[in-house]
């Protein structure tokens, strides 16, 4: 698989790069780099309402991206924005405005990703509704018992699907099952599981789902908002423009029955044309085996770093994310970071944008190693030997 | 499958030509072989869907005999009805019921129009066979 | 020129690509695919808070965009966006949410483009807001009395530089001065004048100004939004999530002080790259003598249509961008357009997302064309040859 | 330029060193340095801004002459500090302000460092220097 990258033949100060910071980004096969090089220099147009070849056949992979998002989630309906934190602010906008009233809860948990708190926290501003954050128990997991108590007049749960600190996976279909009982709708933060898991929209039950392809190997600017129908019919128009309307008059406008009606302005062409050529390559890797075996290589990793004294923050079950976060009793983490750049290995350090966990967890950032498919034991091999030597002439 | 006489000629007819432009004006001039269903006659229910010009259809059937009444601002899109009223007026809804947009495909024609044209013509296609099943 | 542009060997039906379709989207040059097939190949990465080195060559790439904008554009402040259409939802949400009030009134023209009309009718639901719409003359410009007349108490302008129907320029200076006096901000929509004309957003004297890559070059995907100081002052958040935030706590957050407030989530880190060679390509572009070459094709093209019998919608002044809208008589302006292509050559009808400005004309679409500086005098010249054909053969 | 022969030693010893990882070290030895500022004087005054980590500088001048402490919570960050310190701690103040952030280009330290590092040590030169300009 690593030959399909053409990044991974990079080297980085005389050293083969070592690509450990898949939470934030993932790599891009050439087939998706192909996609939007041939777009461009074959087929660049405008999409929809145009009769000449370009415009066909641009209209035809913009709306290609839409089917097999559909197809490979099991979805009716699919949004395209241009990530995950877009995704998440139209539910706010566009379902949480129209459908919330003054004195509405919603509930988030603290292991949320700011893009999963801020939007909630402005239109709770806003419309004066109540927030109430699951907490994160020592063992790293939601208290469920704290969720079930505060799911009692909630009217939308949103939750983050696998965290991006942790690799935790949530057991959503519990919070799903206990959400409908409940009445209240579940928006699912999917932008670290979507990469890493075959998720069955239809089947899980949630309402919306937010996630971006620049972390499953598509390309930077687009992402994408699952919605079931219900859901999707009690959505009121978020931004407007060309696009998304039907008709407008100086009177007024009416809008697309469809979700163009949430994509207002020219769309992500190249962007949704590469995706999906992304999302094909993803069909085509067998994600339960390969998930296992970085995962693997994560747990061994995070047994290393306990032994030369790291505190490692994560649990690695049967579903979490190939992720491991830790911390160095004195040395700080940017140094780390710095001196594992100094031989080519990119890890990230700081607060990964979820701050409320980290405070729960009493600290203020981890350095954080995140693997993908095409990284290999032997990388993380190589990163445990190098970690040493940097202890020994540094620490 | 079979076609019909008319039909097999018109797909042969078409088969003969390989210029595109003179593809096109055999289309232009087959707008004229519509049951012109009239303007004031075009309703939301009449409206073929998904077509960027007004396109509009009406079937009655007599006697299980299919009679197809259509109309379009677009003369290409008129054609692509007249080749469709060549294909299914006066014909047995039985008979009719078992064609499929492949004899379009035969004549060369979908793949001479745009994208947006030829979903135009399946859009249209299925909204009249959908018709006929239900008046049946 | 047109070597640069690889899609120009495109052919459509064993026809060369003859492409008027440019107030749509323009084709881009090898630099600006290049640079973002590079980017993929060899830098790509999630942009800020990191200390590894693909990190930051991803945030230089981003951040030299927002460079390149201020400095073509003489702008102090480069917010960017996924396009004119979402930089004009910004201001709708970031500055007149927060600075209009019950009552406020904002000044339209009839030749806005959804995009500058739909957010605003939304805006004007919700907070009942008064618009008010300049007339368009029949001679194709505003109507700069009744602008006078309906500036007082407005508190924002909203204009179209350039009109992608007509290719009328509108006299911004002036109403900028008009506004300026009356206390009004101007919001400019440069979305067609961007690519045609060298502007100086400092000089001009407008708030805000809105524009796409698209159009101008770039990739699909991002734009961009011009702000002055005091203007962006006023500007409260508009989407919440990662990187537009300083702090986060489940008790609340702060925000960035700079661009970065209204740049939430993972940005298009891509499109930057690309879209900053294609400002850098067109600081090498000779745009005032270029301007006038298409423009004077532009004009040759319409007398031509003209004395065919067509009805040519645009002057054609100085100023004027090189679009040429007309309608036959009878035929179907889909019907011309798909003959058009049968030949290669792309061109738009329809209502090119101004349906106010067709309601006035009283029309509901149109044929257009639109030229670039890779268009040629030749090119014209056989699209008005192979018109005779058609209509000999068609009409 | 001429730089102090301190500074002119340290220059030469850095560029002697071809490995990367070496420099680093030398960096990190060189963070013992600093003149400490301790961190319950750290203030928003003291804040070396577009840095990761928190890093914060203080200059005195007495007779025109440079005092400079400084600390960080990075150990790279403080060892950058330490070559500032080598550079200009108690010089004359009027020599000092002609001296320019080139020094750690010549040293090969920036280009050692990620972008965000060798920008925030040209942040935290322009503080230091903008700081004894307003001091003097
Ligand atoms: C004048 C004008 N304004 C706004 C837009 C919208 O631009 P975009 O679709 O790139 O958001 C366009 C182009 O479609 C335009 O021509
Ligand atoms: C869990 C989670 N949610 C949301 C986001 C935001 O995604 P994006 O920045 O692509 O909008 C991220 C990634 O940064 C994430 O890891």
């Amino acid at each position: 698989m690593r030959e399909e990258f053409p990044i991974l033949q990079r080297e980085i100060n005389g050293y083969p790069l070592v690509y450990f910071d898949n939470a934030a980004t993932t790599q891009k096969p050439s087939v998706v780099i192909d996609a939007m090089n041939d777009y461009y220099s074959n087929s660049n147009a405008n999409v929809h309402r145009a009769v000449h070849t370009l415009a066909g056949e641009a209209t035809e992979g913009y709306e290609s991206c839409r089917r097999e998002l559909k197809s490979r989630f099991n979805a009716t309906r699919a949004i395209i924005t241009s990530g995950t934190t877009e995704a998440i602010n139209l539910v706010a906008h566009a379902w949480g405005r129209a459908n919330l009233v003054d004195g509405d809860a919603i509930i988030l948990t603290e292991m949320e990703h700011h893009s999963d708190i801020v939007p909630w926290q402005m239109l709770a501003q806003e419309m004066n509704i109540e927030l109430r954050y699951v907490p994160v128990q020592k063992d790293l997991t939601l208290d469920m018992e704290l969720f079930e108590a505060a799911i009692k007049g909630a009217k939308l749960v949103c939750v983050v699907h696998i965290s991006n600190v942790l690799g935790v996976c949530n057991p959503v279909e519990r919070i799903v099952k206990i959400a409908k009982q409940n009445g209240a709708k579940v928006l699912l933060d999917a932008a670290q599981s979507a990469p890493h898991q075959d998720i069955d929209f239809g089947e899980l039950g949630a309402d919306f789902m937010a996630f971006s392809a620049h972390k499953m190997c598509g390309p930077t600017g687009i992402g994408a908002l699952l919605v079931t129908d219900d859901a999707f019919n009690e959505m009121q128009p978020f931004m407007g423009g060309g696009d998304m309307i039907e008709t407008v008059s100086i009177h007024g406008s009416t809008y697309q029955k469809n979700e163009q009606k949430f994509e207002a302005g020219t769309p992500r062409i190249a962007e949704a044309i590469g995706w999906t050529e992304a999302l094909k390559w993803l069909n085509d890797v067998d994600i339960k085996s390969e998930h296992k075996r970085i995962l693997d290589s994560a747990r061994w990793l995070a047994k290393e770093l306990r032994e030369l004294g790291m505190t490692v923050y994560g649990r690695h079950d049967k579903n979490d994310a190939a992720v491991v976060s830790f911390l160095h009793p004195t040395m700080n983490s940017e140094d780390l970071a710095h001196l594992l750049d100094a031989r080519g290995f990119a890890v990230r350090t700081g607060h990964h944008c979820a701050q409320p966990l980290l405070d729960r967890l009493e600290i203020t950032g981890t350095v954080r190693v995140s693997l993908y498919f095409y990284n290999t034991h032997d990388e993380v091999v190589s990163f445990v030997d190098y970690f040493k030597e940097i202890l020994e002439r540094f620490a | 499958m079979t076609y019909s006489e008319e039909l097999t000629e018109l797909i042969e007819e078409f088969q003969e030509i390989d210029d595109k432009m003179e593809r096109l004006e055999m289309v232009f001039d087959l707008a004229d072989e519509v049951n012109l269903l009239p303007i004031d006659q075009w309703t939301d229910a009449t409206r073929v869907n998904g077509c960027q010009s007004e396109a509009h259809v009406k079937v009655e059937i007599i006697d299980s005999n299919v009679r197809f009444y259509s109309g379009a601002d677009s003369k290409l899109v008129q054609g692509l009805m007249g080749i469709l009223t060549m294909a299914i007026d006066n014909g047995d809804a039985n008979v009719v019921l078992t064609l499929t947009p492949d004899f379009a495909t035969e004549m060369g024609i979908l793949n001479s129009l745009s994208p947006s044209r030829s979903n135009g013509f399946r859009n249209m296609f299925d909204k009249v066979m959908n018709e006929i099943k239900t008046q049946m």
